[in-house]
């Protein structure tokens, strides 16, 4: 029998996490001068607490999504001083458990399509060590927002990696929470602790199930695409700035750097994006992907292609973000409209 | 259907059908609400595709320097602001006027959300000059807050004032909360009508004074001083930057801060409308000087 | 940091034909200033963009001075009016993001201005001594 | 820290042997031996400067290994300054290996280009090694720019010419004194020793524009795709096919790469060069 514990309001629920923040970092969903992106709670103003139920219980992911607490836009793994002659190399403290608040179900998603990169032989141990040190609190949307395309990829029900499972019961205003996993138990018995009640029943969403894509053939619909001249179009359209993978949770690219001043030095990864053009240009000057068309369609065909054939699953969760900061107004609908099309014609 | 976006796709059509042009490039409608998105028109039937709006904000005209558009006859939808930014470029002899067709509209104000950009309400070339372009449209429906004079630089950028007043302290908090969001996708970059450089300086060869690592500031406030400075005098005032940062920076405000103080001390000066050099681009014994107020020792 | 005891570090641009001579002239002439500077010649004060002097401040200066030719003196005849202009912006704009930009210094050294070298250095290090150490620019990415 | 495959170990500098102007081999001893085949690569890397991928050029069961590395970056510029008994970060082998299986019993046809030889030459000496398995005859074409940019000049002119059944052809691009080899390039090279493609494989390794001739003049003089052997080099950071960088189409030239079948690329959707 799963536990299902209960918070008296999102308020309750935010203490109890707040009492936790000496064990976890806990981080939720709020906003900065307008824009959303999940913070630590214990950050933020009372004015930004207030937003978090709103975002963690509402039917559309924040800006920002969850992939940088997993895999952060830049993380030192060496450290190093080089004195007399001398190199003396540390890598970093071990990362701390984290709550992750209000996160989405396409979030959760793309986390497991990271996982099927990052945790494949060899594992980067970077990322696991974050992944199993993170407790995630997700509710389900009940419908979609205005740029989602969730039910297109088949995410809007897939909560499988979801910790623990949190809804509201808007006659009493009590917020739910369903543990699903050894660590959801953890910390709901902690939650018990906190002040919240054990309950009997856990108020399952209503969420509307439609057929999603079949990953095999968009990615047959994709290769058949290939010499279309729409991919000349559409890259004479785009900018080529990196706002689109930036915002991406499940672009998993990154760059590997030095630095060092004086005896001081580091080596870190950073996040990168495929479509800057020296992604992929050497020290010779040789670029295998030279054209701005080469590197958007590197970028579809990498999400519904080239991750189908090697993960098996289609790489895109259908969150809508880079569609919606596209400053040129390309999205993943852009080109699925236009293969679906393409099939259809045949 | 407005009367720009009718005579705009009549036009279109007839270029294409006379094989004047390759190609358009002007707006259509986006997947989004109220969004109208840049759009490359070849064959006469698709010329009902196009429309101009009060979303038709992205500057077309820094397209005409890529490859893609090299050795094609364009026949290029501008706004006011939008020529300007054609004008520098034309002025800066980064591409001809004579390979190019222009088709000037009539700006009608374009939406920031609900409200009109402060770009706008302070814009006084709405239109192109007829003498610049080669068919004008207008016509336009303006609104009521555009139809009177445009407003003072101070009473449309009220955030430089309202940051002006701020102790340096405050600003340097403000500036920091801002570009800690920053995450250096360089959309401001690219979406600028006036950033021209064939090679960015930040797009060089793994850089040493640039890259994402951890506890970037210095590199943020590197980047953003560096971007504003580098297109300063050259800022044609369309709001691009603030407008596609996915984060809601106000980098719009770098660039009118250093314009306002261009204004005050060289005299007033519109990049694209007025003749070059561009007030960064010469200097001479007459301008004033900050330095040397003690004279020679 | 004491204040008595903090040492700020000054990385100074001084052109090539004026203020570079004058720092020479102020060292043949046994002159003695804070050793608190480090000068890096360079062909003319409008070789300084606003990418140097930031770089110093992130490489860990807490002052940064530009030293040309007297207006009027440049050898490239209106450098040093170009240095002028664009000083003056970057200036406005660091104190518009609320960085110190007194920090910034420029200065107008000839020659033969050996004492005026002397003069500027020391009031500018005694400045930045009160102020204290720099940190609102800074690189980090290497720092503990 | 948990399990990190980024982590480099050391491994020390025993010595470097100067190939060209620009080009030395580099003998490393990793403190944990790497085995590995002919055609893999390995990441080396100096805290503080950078990491970058390079093939191993000595075959396996030797007690080091080698690498030729040309000064062109950052990176290989501090490795040019290094001496023996220094420490550099070693992590691999990374990727796959020429096809010693499937070329067994085939006459070869080694054809590379400046520091294109080095890859070549971990198989080359390879099959020396395995005379029994590699019975064939062997050819090799090699250019360079000028004679003071051919690499590995004890082999060339030494060693491998002295070998049973294995012919040495050397050409450099521009005229030199004393040099009465070929003066031109590989490609054309080729062409007019027209090498007998009957149960031959050739392998090819060089500069990106050398490649791209020397496949288009292998099939013109009558090799099969499937007889042709390459390798690509794209840019590389982790090795592993995780950060995103050297796929052509969905295989990663780190992972599934470097060494391909021409029969393979000609089925990849995107230009390989």
């Amino acid at each position: 029998m799963k536990p299902v514990i209960a918070a008296k309001s999102f308020e309750q629920l935010l203490k109890a996490l707040h009492q936790l923040s000496s064990k976890y970092l806990v981080v939720a969903p709020t906003t900065e001068d307008g824009v959303e992106h999940y913070r630590p709670i214990t950050q933020m103003s009372e004015e930004q607490k207030s937003q978090v139920e709103r975002l963690s219980l509402r039917n559309q992911p924040p800006l920002g999504s969850v992939k940088p607490f997993l895999f952060p836009d830049s993380e030192i793994y060496i450290e190093f001083t080089k004195k007399d002659g001398k190199l003396d190399v540390q890598t970093p403290r071990a990362s701390v458990p984290q709550i992750i608040l209000g996160a989405k179900p396409c979030d959760v998603v793309s986390l497991e399509l990271i996982d099927k990169v990052f945790l494949e032989d060899p594992v980067d141990g970077l990322y696991q060590e974050k992944r199993d040190n993170t407790v995630l609190i997700v509710n389900q949307c009940d419908e979609m927002g205005a740029n989602c395309r969730c039910d297109d990829f088949g995410v809007q029900r897939s909560t499988g990696s979801a910790d623990l499972l949190m809804s509201k019961d808007e006659s009493s205003g009590k917020i739910l929470l369903k543990a699903q996993s050894e660590k959801g138990n953890i910390l709901a018995e902690e939650l018990l602790k906190e002040g919240m009640e054990e309950n009997p029943v856990f108020r399952e969403p209503k969420v509307p199930v439609k057929e999603a894509l079949e990953s095999e053939k968009i990615q047959q619909a994709m290769d058949d695409f290939f010499e279309s001249p729409f991919w000349e179009e559409l890259a004479m359209r785009c900018i080529g700035c990196a706002t689109c993978t930036f915002y991406c949770p499940t672009c998993h690219c990154y760059d590997i750097r030095d630095f060092q001043r004086k005896e001081q030095g580091a080596r870190y990864r950073t996040w990168d994006s495929c479509m800057f053009p020296d992604y992929t240009r050497m020290a010779g000057g040789h670029n295998p992907r030279p054209t701005r068309k080469d590197r958007v369609q590197n970028r579809f065909y990498h999400k519904l292609s080239y991750f189908v054939k090697n993960e098996g699953a289609l790489g895109c969760v259908g969150c809508g973000r880079c569609g919606e900061k596209c400053p040129v107004g390309i999205s993943m609908d852009t080109v699925l409209n236009r293969i679906g099309g393409e099939v259809n014609d045949k | 259907m407005c009367k720009i976006t009718e005579e705009l796709q009549q036009i279109a059509a007839e270029l294409l059908k006379e094989g004047k042009v390759d190609l358009v490039l002007g707006y259509t409608k986006g997947e989004q609400e109220e969004q109208s998105v840049p759009c490359i028109v070849t064959q006469p039937e698709d010329a009902s595709k196009l429309i101009f709006d009060e979303y038709s904000e992205k500057a077309l005209s820094k397209y005409l320097l890529e490859e893609s558009f090299q050795d094609k006859k364009v026949a290029i939808v501008l706004k006011g602001c939008d020529q300007r930014a054609f004008k520098l470029m034309q002025d800066e002899s980064r591409l001809g006027r004579e390979d190019v067709y222009l088709i000037g509209v009539e700006c009608p104000g374009m939406k920031w959300g609900e409200d009109l950009s402060p770009f706008c309400l302070h814009c006084d070339y709405r239109t192109p000059a007829k003498e610049d372009v080669d068919s004008l449209l207008t016509g336009a429906d303006i609104p009521e807050a555009m139809q009177g004079e445009p407003l003072d630089h101070e009473d449309s950028f009220t955030d430089i004032n309202r940051l002006e007043k701020m102790s340096k302290e405050e600003r340097f908090e403000f500036w920091k909360r801002q570009l800690n969001r920053c995450k250096r996708c360089y959309t401001c970059r690219n979406a600028c009508p006036v950033c021209t450089c064939r090679v960015c300086v930040f797009d060089r060869e793994n850089p040493d004074y640039i890259d994402r690592a951890k506890d970037q500031m210095a590199q943020h406030q590197f980047y953003h001083v560096i971007r504003a400075f580098h297109v300063s005098d050259r800022c044609v005032s369309c709001g691009e930057c603030a407008r596609v940062c996915p984060e809601g920076i106000p980098l719009h405000l770098l660039n009118q801060k250093l314009l306002r103080e261009l204004d005050k001390f060289y005299g007033e000066y519109q990049a694209g409308i007025d003749e070059v050099p561009t007030p960064l681009s010469h200097a001479n014994a007459d301008e004033p000087d900050f330095f040397g107020k003690e004279g020679k020792a | 940091m004491m204040q008595d005891t903090f040492e700020p570090k000054i990385i100074a641009f001084c052109c090539n034909w004026c203020s570079y001579a004058g720092a020479d002239l102020a060292g043949t002439g046994r002159l003695k200033y804070p050793e608190n500077i480090r000068i890096i010649r360079v062909p003319c004060s409008s070789r300084v963009d606003s990418a140097l002097v930031l770089r110093a401040f992130q490489n860990g200066a807490d002052g940064v001075m530009i030293a040309g030719c007297h207006p009027g003196d440049c050898h490239y005849d209106t450098g040093n009016y170009h240095t002028r202009k664009r000083m003056m912006l970057l200036k406005s704009l660091m104190e518009f993001m609320g960085l110190d930009e007194e920090r910034l210094l420029v200065k107008w050294i000839s020659g033969n201005e050996a004492d005026r070298f002397k003069d500027t250095v020391e009031s500018f290090t005694s400045k930045l001594k009160k102020m204290g150490a720099s940190g609102k620019v800074r690189d980090l990415r290497c720092a503990k | 820290m948990t399990n990190n495959p980024l982590m480099p170990i050391n491994a020390e500098v025993i010595n470097i042997i100067p190939e060209s102007n620009d080009v030395k081999t580099f003998q490393l001893k990793p403190e944990k031996p790497l085995d590995h085949m002919p055609g893999q690569c390995a990441m080396l890397s100096l805290l503080g400067v950078g990491e970058a991928l390079f093939s191993i050029t000595s075959p396996p069961g030797r007690d080091y290994l080698e690498f030729s590395i040309k000064r062109v970056g950052k990176l290989t510029e501090v490795l040019h300054q290094m001496e023996p008994g220094q420490t550099v970060g070693i992590r691999g082998p990374y990727g796959n290996n020429f096809p010693v299986e499937r070329i067994k019993g085939k006459k070869l046809l080694f054809i590379g280009g400046g520091i294109g030889l080095a890859p070549l030459r971990s198989l080359i000496q390879y099959t020396l090694d395995r005379p029994g398995e590699y019975p064939e005859a062997k050819q090799l074409i090699y250019g360079a720019r000028s004679t003071d940019d051919l690499i590995f000049e004890r082999d060339i002119f030494n060693a491998w010419p002295e070998e049973k059944n294995f012919e040495v052809n050397l050409s450099v691009d521009v005229e030199a004194p004393n040099w009465d080899g070929f003066v031109g390039f590989v490609p054309q090279y080729l062409e007019e020793l027209s090498p007998d493609p009957q149960d031959t494989v050739a392998v090819t390794c060089g500069p990106p524009i050398m490649i791209k001739f020397v496949l288009q003049t292998l099939e013109k003089i009558g090799f099969n795709p499937d007889q042709i052997v390459t390798t690509l080099e794209y840019k590389m950071k982790c090795g592993i096919g995780k950060c995103g960088r050297c796929n052509l189409d969905e295989f990663y030239v780190c992972k599934d790469g470097p060494v391909f079948y021409l029969s393979d690329l000609n089925q990849m959707k995107s230009d390989f060069i």
